[in-house]
C-alpha cells in the first residue's frame, strides 16, 4: 500500500509545488518507494515461497470486489524495476519548462505499482487504466509533433483492449459463486473450451496491444517517436511489461484452458514480429524509432517464450522482461543525451561523437552490446534461455526466433557507428558528471545481471513455479 | 411528496414575486427552494425524517413514493438547484423561467412517483408543457423558436401516441393502476394469453416513452432542441427529462414483468441500436452542443440495457448512473455555456484553455473522463455496474455498449486538442473568468463517488 | 332502430377510433401548417378520448377510471392547445410564416 | 587462489586497470602492465604445463568452479574452467604469442592516442580467448567465443574516426555472429540430446555411440557453422582479408596466431563428435580444401602486403579443416601451434616494415628493404621459408603430417593440397622477393628515411623465428626415428579417444612425398627468384592485370555476390517492409477504421436535416414496424 500512497502524495506535491523545487529532488525521494518496498520484500520473505501474500485488503466496491494487495517474487521484481527506473527517468528530465511532467510521472509510477500489486481483478483492471491516463498526458502535452492524432490513437487502441479485458474480467466475475474479483476466486473458475476462448481472446488483446504483438503494434513507433523521451521511457521501459505480466500473471492461468488454442497462434506472431521489428529497424534513420522497433523485436521474443510455458522460458522471460527495461531505458537516456547534447536524433546527421567524451561512448557501446545479448551484458543470459525455450518448442520456429542475435547485432551496430564513429559532422556539448549518473547506474546493471543473472532468477523462480503450478491446474498442456 | 409539494410553493412564489424583478433576485431563493427539497427527501429517503401525514394525504394507489424514487427525487432537485445556480441568468424582467423549470421538474417528480397511469401522463405532461415554453424562451432568437416549436409538435405528437397506449392497456387490463395491472397480469401468468390489446398498448407507451428519453429511432427532435435551446433549458433537459422518463419508464415498465421476456429483446435491439447510433453520429459533429446531444443518446441507450436487468433489485444502478451523467454532463454544459461565444461554439471554444486556465482545464478533463467511464471518476463506477448486471442477461449487447464507449473517446476527447495545444492569438477572453465552487463541488463530488462507490448500494 | 346500437360491440369503437387516430396521424405527416398539425393532434387525442370512454362504459359501471381520463386528457389539451399557440404566435411574429417546413435551421 | 583463476585474472585485471586509469597512467606503465599480466600468466600456464606432465591420469585436466550462472529447473550452467592437456596448450600459444605481441606493441602503438585503449582491448581479448580455451562447458566456450568476437570487432575498428574501419569491424562481428547462431543452435541440440553442457558429461556420451547418427550429424554441423565463421572457412571467410584494417599487431595476434583458430579447437575439442559423423567430415574436408584453394588463389595477385598475409591465413586455415576432415586431429594441433608462430612472425615482420615504410603497405611500394633492415629481413626470411615448408622448419613438418594424411584418406585431396601448398609458396616468394629484393620505389618518403624498429619489436621477431624454425620439435614425424617421434600426438593422444586410425604407411612412400613436396619447393623458389629478383619484375598496376588476374585481384568477386545476394535485399526488403507494410497496410488499417466509422457518421446528416416532417415521418415507420413485428409475426 505505501508504495502506491507515496508516490501519489509525491505526486500530488509536485502538482502544487509546480517547478520550484528540482527535479533531483523528486527523484531522490521517488526512491524512497523502493525502500518501502524492499522492506515488504524482508517483511513478507517472498523469495522462499511463491505464495502471492496479502499486503492490503479491504472491501471495495462490495464485498466480492476487495482492494488487495499482494506480493510475490514476481511482482517483487515488476515494482524494483518499476521503483528504479522512474526516478531515473526523472533524472533524465533535460528542461525546466516542462512543469506538469514530475506530477505525471509520480502519478504513473503509483499507478504501475498497483497494476503489479492487484490481487482483485476489477483494481487490475482499474490501475491499468490509472496508468494510462498519465502517460496519455505526458505525450499529448509534450510530444515533439502532431501530438493530439498520435496520441489519440494509442489512447483508443489501448483503451479498446482494456474494454476487451474487462469483458473477460466480468464474464469470469459472473461464473465465481458468491460474485467476486478475487485473484483466487477468478483462478477457481472452470471454462468449458469455447468459453475460457472467448475469455481468453479478451486478455490477450489487451496484452497484444500493450506488449506489442505483431499486428497489434501499429501505434507503438509514432507514439515512442513523438513522445518526450521521458514518454517513451514509461511505454518501453515499464508499461511494456505491464502487458507481459498480465500474459503472465492472469492470461495464463484464468484462461488455461485455452492455451493450447492461443500457443502456436502467438508464438508464430510474436516471431514474426522479432523478425518485422528487426528487419525494420535495420533502415532508420531517427533514434527513437530504431529503438522503438527493436523493442517491437525484443518483447516478441519474450512473448514467445512465455508462450512456450517452459520454466526456462517463463523464467528467462521474466528476467528479460527486467533486463529489456533497464536496457531499453538507458537507450532512451542516450538518445535524449544526443539530441540536446548534439541537437539531432537523426543518424544523417549524426556521427563521430565518441571522440568528444570517452565516457559517454564507452557507455553507449555497452548497453549496445548489452540490447545486442553479447555474453557477460544482461541481454545475453535471458535471450539465451527464451531462444532455448522457443527451440524447444520447435526448431524450425527457434531458428527463425535465433535470426535476431543477427539481425539485433546489425541495426545496433549501425546504430552505434553512425551515432559515435567516423569522421563525424556533429559535435557533442559537454555533458554534466550529474547526467552520467544515472547512466552508470544502468550500465552496472548491464553487466552485473550480465555476469550473474542467478541471482534474479532465485528471487522469481519460487513464484513462478507457483503459477505455472496454476496455470496446470487450470489445464494439464504445461510441458 | 414533501418534494412536490416545497417545489410547486417554491415554483408559485417565484412566479408571483419575481413577476416584474429581474430573474437574477429570485435566483438565490428559488436554487435556495429547490436545496431544501433536495435537503428534505434526501432525509427522507435515508428514514431519518419522515412525513407520514403528508403522504397519507395524497390518493395512494395515484402517487406513491418508495425510498428509492426519494432518491431520484433528491438528485434531480440538487441537480437543478445547481443548474440554477450556476448558469448566468437574462438581463430582461420577469422570473417567469425559472418558475416554469421548478414547475416542470415538480412534473418530473410525479412521473418518478407515479403509480398511476393519469399520474404518470400528467407528470409528463406538467414535466413537457412549461419546457415547450422554455426552450423558446429566447424570444427573439430563431433558433430558439425553432426548437420550441419543433419539441412541442412532437411531444404532442409523442403524447397522443402515449395516451393511445394507456388506452389499449386500459382495454387490456381493465385498470390504470399500475400496481394493479401487475397483480391481474402475474395471475394470467402465460403470455400467449395475453390480449394483443396489452402489447399493442406497452408497445405504444413505450414509444411516447422513448422518445422523452431520446432513445434511437424516436430521438430525432434531441440534437435540434438541444442546440437550438438556451444552454440552461439544454441542460434542464438533458439531465431532468432522461432521468426522470427513465425512472418512470422503469417503474411502468415493472408492472409489465410478465412480459418481460417480449419486451427485453425489443429493448435490446433498440439499446445497441441507440448506443451505435448514438456514438457514431456524435464523432463527426462539430459543435459542442450537438456533439452533448448525441452523447445523452448514446447514454440513453446504455441506460436502456438498464431496463433489461431485474429492476426492482438494481434501482440503485439506475440511481449510480444517473448521477455520473447528471454531474459530467452539467459541468460540461455549463463550460460550454460559459466558454462558447457568438462566433465561435465549437470546440475552438477551449483552444488555449490550458495556458489561460489550469483548474478550468482539470475540472473539464475529470468530467469527460467521467462522462466517458474512466476510472476512478462515478462515471466508470456506474458504467461498471450498469454493464455488469445487464451481462447476465446479454453479453452480446454489452460487448456492443463498450466498443461505443470505446468510440466515444473520439469525440470526447475531441476537446483536448483545442485545449492542450497551445492556442493562437485569439485567446477566449471568458478563459480568464473564475469558476464558481458549485462546480468544483461537483467535480469532486464524480471523483469521491467514483473512489467510494458502495455508498450507492449502501443508500438504497 | 334501438338494437343497432346494442349490435354495436367494442370493437367498433377501437376501430372507430383508430381510424380517426390515424387520420390525425396521417395529418400530422402531410400537412404543413402548423396550426392544422396542432388540430391534428387534437383529433388524434380526441380518437384516444373516444377509445377510453367506449372501454369505460365497456366495463359497465365498476371502473370509472377512464372517463376521469378523459377529463384530464381534455384539460391538459386545452393547455398544450394554449402553449403551442402562444409558440406559434412568437414564430409567426419573427418569421412572417405558419408553415412548419420552412424551419429547418437547425440540423447536422 | 589457484592457477586458472590467475591465468585468467590477471589478462582481466589489466584490462580493468588500463581501461579505467589508464587514460592517466603515463604510456609505459600501461604498455608494461598489460605485458606482464600475460607473461605472468604464461608462466603459471607453463607450471600448469609441468604438473599435467606428471599427472597421473594424463585425460583429467585441472577444475575450477567459479560460481552457478544458471540454474532452471534442470537447466544448470555453471561458470566453471577445466585446465587439461589440450587446453594447456592453447593457453601456452595464446598467453606466449600474446605477450610477445603486446612487448612489440608497445613500440608500434607509441604514437597512437588511443594507446591505453589498444592494451586494454589486447589484454580483454587475451581473457576472452582464455576463457574460451578453458571453458568446461560449452556455453563457457560460447562467451569466450564471442568474447573474442566482440574484441576482434573493437580492434579492426580501433581506429573508429576512419568509416571504412568502422564498416570492415560490423562486418567481421556479423559474419562471426552468423557462425554463433550455428553454434548456439548447436548447444540447444546438445542440451536437448543429453540435458547438460558440461565437457565432463557430454563428451564420453558423445562417445560411447547411444546417439543417432543424424543427430550426431545434426550436432557437428552445428558446431561446424560456428567454426566456418570463427575459422573464415568458405563461405564465411570474406570478413578476415577486410579485417586487416585493424592494427598489425592485432592481425597477428587475432586473425593469424589465435583467435581464427578456435574452430580447430572447437572441432578438436568435439573429437568424438565429428569423429563419429562421417557427413561431416566430408563437408569439414571439402570446405577446408576449397578454402585453403581458393585463398592460395587470390593471395597469388594481392599487392596490399597484410591482405596477401591475411589470404595465406585463410588458406592455411583451409589446410587445417583439411586435416581434421582426414581425422588427422594431431596434425591439425600441430599445423595450429607452427602456423601461429611464423604466421604471427611474417605478420609482426610486415608490421615492422610498414613501421618504417610509415604505413604504406603496397609492395610495389617498397623493394630492396634488405640493406636497411636486416632483422626484419631475415627473421621474414625464416618466417617464409617456415610457411612455404623450407625442409627441417616447423611449416615443413606440420605441413607433412597434413599432406600424408590426405594422401591416406584421399589422393585427389592430396593432390589438391599440394597444389594449394605450392601456391602458398609462389605468392609467400613473390610478395618477399617484391618488399625485400629489387629497388626501391617509393617517392613520398626518400630511402635513407627507412629504418630498423627498436628492439621492444626486433626481439619479438627474433624469438619467433627461432621458435618457427624450431616448432617442428614439437612433432617430429616417425621417420626420423622412433625414439624422438610423435611429442605432440602422445601428449594429446588422452584428449582424442578416438585413436588416430590411419595406418602407418611405409616410410618409403612417405620419403617419396616429401620428396615430391621439397622438390616443388625448390622450382618455385627457382621461379619466384627468377621472375622478381633476376628480372626485376614488379606487379603491374591493377588496370594492366588480365582479365584471369582480374578476377583473382578481385578476390572472385565474392564480396560484391554478398553485397548483391544477401545486404542489397535485406536493406531493399527492410525499407520495403517499413514503407510499405507497416505504413500503408497495417497502418492504414487502423486508419480506415476511424475514417470509416466518420465517413458512416456523416451519413446522419441526411436524415438530420432539420425537416420536422422527416423526424415525424421516421418516427412512425419506426413504431409501424415494431407494431407489424409484434402482431403479424
Amino acid at each position: 500500500m505505501e508504495i502506491i500512497i507515496l508516490p501519489l502524495i509525491l505526486s500530488l506535491l509536485a502538482a502544487f509545488t509546480g517547478s520550484k523545487i528540482n527535479k533531483t529532488v523528486w527523484g531522490l525521494l521517488s526512491f524512497v518507494s523502493l525502500f518501502a518496498m524492499v522492506y515488504m520484500k524482508q517483511h513478507y520473505g517472498i523469495h522462499n515461497d511463491g505464495v502471492w501474500h496479502n499486503t492490503y485488503d479491504v472491501p471495495w466496491f462490495s464485498n466480492g470486489i476487495h482492494f488487495t494487495l499482494g506480493i510475490d517474487g514476481l511482482t517483487g521484481l515488476m515494482i524494483l524495476l518499476t521503483n528504479l527506473l522512474v526516478p531515473i527517468i526523472i533524472l533524465s528530465i533535460q528542461t525546466n519548462n516542462q512543469k506538469s511532467l514530475i506530477p505525471l510521472i509520480l502519478f504513473m509510477q503509483a499507478a504501475l505499482n498497483g497494476v503489479f500489486m492487484a490481487k482483485d481483478g476489477l483494481m487490475f483492471y482499474i490501475f491499468w487504466e490509472l496508468a494510462l491516463i498519465p502517460i496519455y498526458f505526458i505525450c499529448l502535452l509534450y510530444s515533439s509533433k502532431d501530438a493530439f492524432k498520435t496520441t489519440i490513437k494509442f489512447f483508443i487502441y489501448t483503451f479498446i483492449g482494456s474494454l476487451a479485458m474487462l469483458a473477460s474480467l466480468i464474464y469470469l466475475y459472473l461464473k465465481t459463486e458468491n460474485h467476486s474479483f478475487a485473484y483466487d476466486e477468478l483462478l477457481s473458475v472452470q471454462l468449458n473450451y469455447s468459453e475460457s476462448i472467448w475469455v481468453g481472446a479478451g486478455f490477450l488483446f489487451a496484452f497484444a496491444v500493450k506488449i506489442p504483438i505483431f499486428p497489434f503494434h501499429s501505434w507503438q513507433a509514432n507514439t515512442y517517436t513523438n513522445a518526450p523521451a521521458q514518454g517513451s521511457m514509461l511505454l518501453s521501459g515499464i508499461m511494456l511489461k505491464m502487458g507481459l505480466y498480465g500474459l503472465l500473471r492472469w492470461f495464463m492461468p484464468m484462461a488455461g484452458e485455452s492455451i493450447a488454442f492461443f500457443q502456436p497462434i502467438v508464438i508464430l506472431l510474436a516471431v514474426i514480429g522479432i523478425i518485422y521489428g528487426a528487419v525494420i529497424a535495420i533502415k532508420q534513420n531517427d533514434l527513437k524509432r530504431l529503438i522503438a522497433f527493436s523493442s517491437l523485436s525484443h518483447v516478441g521474443l519474450i512473448a514467445a517464450g512465455f508462450m512456450t510455458l517452459s520454466a526456462v522460458g517463463i523464467q528467462g522471460g521474466v528476467l528479460q522482461m527486467f533486463v529489456h527495461g533497464i536496457n531499453v531505458v538507458a537507450l532512451f537516456y542516450i538518445v535524449e543525451i544526443i539530441e540536446t547534447h548534439a541537437g539531432s536524433r537523426e543518424l544523417s546527421k549524426l556521427g563521430g561523437l565518441a571522440k568528444f567524451n570517452r565516457l559517454f561512448a564507452a557507455l553507449y557501446l555497452i548497453v549496445v552490446l548489452g540490447t545486442a545479448a553479447v555474453p557477460l551484458t544482461n541481454g545475453f543470459p535471458g535471450e539465451l534461455l527464451l531462444l532455448k525455450s522457443v527451440f524447444d518448442y520447435n526448431t524450425i520456429t527457434g531458428v527463425f526466433a535465433g535470426l535476431t542475435i543477427i539481425l539485433c547485432a546489425v541495426y545496433m551496430l549501425r546504430m552505434y557507428q553512425f551515432s559515435m564513429l567516423g569522421e563525424g559532422k556533429a559535435s557533442l556539448k559537454e555533458i554534466g558528471l550529474m547526467k552520467m549518473i544515472p547512466l552508470l547506474i544502468l550500465v552496472a546493471l548491464v553487466i552485473f545481471i550480465g555476469v550473474c543473472p542467478q541471482l534474479i532468477i532465485d528471487q522469481i523462480s519460487p513464484s513462478i513455479q507457483k503459477i505455472m503450478l496454476e496455470i496446470s491446474n487450470s489445464k494439464g498442456v504445461l510441458s | 411528496m414533501i418534494g412536490i409539494l416545497i417545489v410547486f410553493i417554491g415554483a408559485v412564489l417565484v412566479l408571483f414575486l419575481g413577476l416584474n424583478k429581474p430573474e437574477g433576485g429570485m435566483k438565490t431563493l428559488s436554487s435556495l427552494v429547490l436545496f431544501l427539497a433536495g435537503v428534505l427527501s434526501l432525509l427522507e429517503s435515508l428514514s431519518i425524517l419522515n412525513f407520514e401525514r403528508l403522504s397519507n394525504w395524497a390518493p395512494k394507489n395515484m402517487i406513491d413514493f418508495s425510498k428509492g424514487d426519494l432518491m431520484f427525487v433528491s438528485l434531480l432537485a440538487f441537480v437543478t438547484a445547481a443548474i440554477i445556480a450556476i448558469f448566468p441568468t437574462v438581463e430582461e424582467k420577469g422570473s417567469d423561467r425559472l418558475g416554469l423549470m421548478m414547475l416542470s421538474l415538480t412534473g418530473a417528480f410525479m412521473m418518478i412517483g407515479a403509480d398511476h397511469l393519469v399520474m404518470l401522463f400528467l407528470g409528463i405532461e406538467v414535466l413537457s408543457i412549461p419546457l415547450y415554453v422554455l426552450a423558446g424562451s429566447d424570444k427573439h432568437n430563431l433558433r430558439s423558436n425553432e426548437a420550441a416549436i419543433k419539441y412541442f409538435l412532437m411531444g404532442a405528437f409523442s403524447t397522443a401516441i402515449f395516451l393511445l397506449g394507456c388506452a389499449f392497456i386500459y382495454g387490456g387490463s381493465g385498470s390504470l393502476s399500475l400496481s394493479e395491472i401487475s397483480l391481474r397480469m402475474s395471475i394470467v401468468g402465460h403470455l400467449s394469453e395475453f390480449p394483443a390489446l396489452i402489447k399493442v398498448g406497452v408497445i405504444l407507451m413505450s414509444t411516447g416513452l422513448l422518445f422523452k428519453v431520446s432513445a434511437f429511432p424516436f430521438h430525432f427532435w434531441a440534437p435540434d432542441v438541444y442546440e437550438g435551446s438556451p444552454n440552461k433549458v439544454t441542460t434542464f433537459m438533458a439531465v431532468v427529462v432522461k432521468i426522470a422518463g427513465f425512472v418512470a419508464f422503469a417503474n411502468y415498465l415493472q408492472a409489465f414483468e410478465a412480459l418481460a421476456s417480449w419486451y427485453s429483446k425489443w429493448l435490446i435491439i433498440l439499446a445497441v441500436c441507440t448506443i451505435i447510433f448514438g456514438n457514431i453520429a456524435a464523432i463527426s459533429q462539430k459543435t459542442v452542443k450537438r456533439t452533448l446531444a448525441y452523447s445523452s443518446i448514446a447514454h440513453a441507450g446504455y441506460l436502456l440495457l438498464f431496463l433489461i436487468t431485474p429492476m426492482k433489485a438494481n434501482m440503485w444502478i439506475l440511481f449510480a448512473y444517473s448521477v455520473a451523467y447528471a454531474l459530467s454532463t452539467v459541468v460540461l454544459f455549463y463550460f460550454n455555456d460559459k466558454y462558447s461565444t457568438k462566433k465561435e461554439y465549437g470546440f475552438g471554444m477551449f483552444s488555449g484553455l490550458l495556458k489561460n486556465n489550469q483548474s478550468a482545464t482539470i475540472l473539464m478533463v475529470i468530467s469527460l473522463f467521467s462522462i466517458a467511464g474512466i476510472p476512478v471518476t462515478v462515471g466508470f463506477t456506474a458504467k461498471y455496474y450498469l454493464f455488469t448486471s445487464a451481462f447476465e442477461v446479454s453479453p452480446l449487447a454489452v460487448g456492443i455498449a463498450l466498443l461505443g464507449s470505446a468510440i466515444s473517446i473520439m469525440y470526447y476527447f475531441k476537446a483536448f486538442k483545442p485545449m492542450f495545444e497551445s492556442a493562437e492569438s485569439n485567446t477566449n477572453e471568458a478563459h480568464a473568468s473564475k469558476i464558481l465552487f458549485v462546480v468544483y463541488l461537483m467535480v469532486a463530488a464524480s471523483i469521491v463517488f467514483g473512489m467510494f462507490p458502495y455508498l450507492f448500494e449502501r443508500c438504497f | 332502430m334501438l338494437n343497432i346500437f346494442q349490435s354495436l360491440e367494442i370493437s367498433h369503437y377501437i376501430y372507430l377510433s383508430c381510424v380517426l387516430f390515424c387520420i390525425g396521424l396521417f395529418g400530422v405527416l402531410f400537412r404543413r401548417n402548423a396550426i392544422i398539425l396542432l388540430m391534428c393532434i387534437e383529433l388524434m387525442l380526441n380518437a384516444v378520448n373516444l377509445l377510453f370512454a367506449a372501454f369505460s362504459e365497456y366495463m359497465g359501471d365498476k371502473d370509472a377510471n377512464g372517463q376521469m381520463f378523459v377529463f384530464f386528457i381534455m384539460v391538459v389539451a386545452a393547455a398544450e392547445a394554449a402553449v403551442g399557440l402562444a409558440i406559434l404566435v412568437m414564430v409567426y411574429r419573427n418569421t412572417r410564416k405558419t408553415d412548419v417546413s420552412f424551419l429547418d435551421s437547425l440540423k447536422d | 587462489m589457484n592457477s586458472i583463476g590467475l591465468i585468467l585474472g590477471l589478462p582481466l585485471a589489466g584490462f580493468l586497470i588500463n581501461g579505467i586509469f589508464g587514460k592517466n597512467l603515463p604510456k609505459s606503465i600501461v604498455g608494461w602492465l598489460g605485458t606482464f599480466t600475460v607473461l605472468a600468466s604464461f608462466v603459471i600456464a607453463l607450471g600448469v604445463f609441468n604438473d599435467l606432465r606428471h599427472a597421473a591420469i594424463p585425460s583429467e585436466g585441472l577444475h575450477f568452479k567459479l560460481f552457478t550462472f544458471l540454474n532452471i529447473e534442470n537447466f544448470n550452467v555453471d561458470f566453471s574452467f577445466t585446465l587439461d592437456r589440450l587446453s594447456v596448450m592453447m593457453t601456452l600459444i595464446i598467453t606466449g604469442i600474446g605477450s610477445l605481441i603486446h612487448l612489440y606493441s608497445i613500440a608500434y602503438m607509441h604514437e597512437d592516442e588511443g594507446f591505453y585503449k589498444f592494451f586494454a582491448y589486447l589484454n580483454f581479448f587475451i581473457f576472452n580467448m582464455l576463457m574460451l580455451v578453458l571453458g568446461a562447458n560449452f556455453l563457457m566456450l560460447f562467451f569466450g567465443w564471442e568474447g573474442v568476437g566482440l574484441c576482434s570487432y573493437l580492434l579492426i575498428g580501433f581506429w573508429y574516426k576512419n568509416a571504412e574501419y568502422g564498416k570492415a569491424a560490423r562486418k567481421a562481428f556479423i559474419m562471426n555472429r552468423i557462425g554463433d547462431l550455428g553454434l548456439l543452435m548447436g548447444l540447444f541440440l546438445i542440451f536437448h540430446q543429453y540435458q547438460s553442457l558440461d565437457y565432463s558429461i557430454v563428451l564420453p556420451k558423445m562417445a560411447d555411440g547411444s546417439t543417432s547418427q543424424a543427430m550426431l550429424t545434426a550436432i557437428s554441423m552445428c558446431l561446424f557453422v560456428g567454426a566456418m565463421g570463427k575459422s573464415a572457412q568458405i563461405p564465411l571467410y570474406t570478413w578476415l582479408p577486410d579485417a586487416m584494417a585493424g592494427p598489425t599487431p592485432v592481425s597477428a595476434l587475432i586473425h593469424a596466431a589465435t583467435m581464427v583458430t578456435a574452430g580447430v579447437y572447437l572441432v578438436v575439442r568435439c573429437e568424438a563428435l565429428f569423429y563419429l559423423s562421417p557427413i561431416t567430415n566430408n563437408v569439414i574436408l571439402w570446405v577446408g580444401l576449397a578454402t585453403s584453394l581458393m585463398a592460395a588463389l587470390i593471395g597469388l595477385k594481392q599487392n596490399d602486403i597484410k591482405k596477401v598475409l591475411a589470404y595465406s591465413t585463410v588458406s592455411q586455415l583451409g589446410l587445417m579443416f583439411v586435416a581434421l576432415g582426414c581425422g588427422a586431429y594431431t596434425a591439425a594441433m600441430f599445423h595450429l601451434a607452427t602456423h601461429a608462430f611464423f604466421k604471427a612472425l611474417l605478420f609482426l615482420g610486415s608490421g615492422s616494415v610498414i613501421h618504417a615504410m610509415h604505413h604504406e603497405q603496397d609492395i610495389r611500394q617498397m623493394g630492396g628493404l634488405k640493406s636497411k633492415m636486416p632483422i626484419t629481413y631475415i627473421t621474414f626470411l625464416i618466417g617464409t621459408l617456415a610457411i612455404t615448408g623450407f625442409p627441417f622448419l616447423s611449416g615443413f613438418f606440420s605441413k607433412d603430417e597434413i599432406l600424408l594424411a590426405a594422401f591416406d584418406h584421399n589422393k585427389i585431396v592430396y593432390v589438391l593440397s599440394v597444389i594449394s601448398a605450392t601456391i602458398t609458396g609462389l605468392y609467400m616468394f613473390r610478395m618477399f622477393f617484391v618488399t625485400f629484393h629489387g629497388t626501391y620505389r617509393n617517392h613520398h618518403h626518400s630511402f635513407d628515411k627507412v629504418h630498423e624498429s627498436p628492439w621492444q619489436m626486433s626481439l619479438p621477431l627474433m624469438i619467433l623465428a627461432v621458435l618457427s624454425v624450431l616448432g617442428g620439435l614439437l612433432n617430429l614425424p616417425s621417420y626420423l626415428g622412433h625414439n624422438v617421434s610423435m611429442k605432440l600426438s602422445h601428449w594429446l593422444a588422452p584428449i582424442l579417444p578416438m585413436a588416430e586410425s590411419h595406418a602407418e604407411m611405409s616410410h618409403n612412400t612417405e620419403f617419396m612425398l616429401v620428396g615430391l613436396v621439397v622438390l616443388l619447393f625448390v622450382l618455385v623458389v627457382l621461379y619466384t627468384r627468377n621472375k622478381y629478383v633476376s628480372k626485376n619484375a614488379v606487379p603491374e598496376e591493377d588496370a594492366l592485370t588480365p582479365s584471369t588476374g582480374k578476377v583473382l585481384a578481385n578476390k572472385f568477386y565474392v564480396d560484391e555476390l554478398y553485397d548483391m545476394v544477401f545486404v542489397k535485399p535485406l536493406e531493399l526488403l527492410s525499407s520495403l517492409v517499413d514503407n510499405m507494410i507497416d505504413s500503408k497496410l497495417i497502418g492504414g488499417l487502423i486508419a480506415g477504421v476511424s475514417t470509416l466509422l466518420l465517413a458512416i457518421s456523416g451519413l446522419n446528416k441526411k436524415i438530420q436535416n432539420g425537416n420536422i416532417e422527416y423526424y415525424l415521418t421516421f418516427m412512425v415507420l419506426a413504431l409501424a414496424l415494431f407494431l407489424g413485428f409484434n402482431l403479424f409475426f
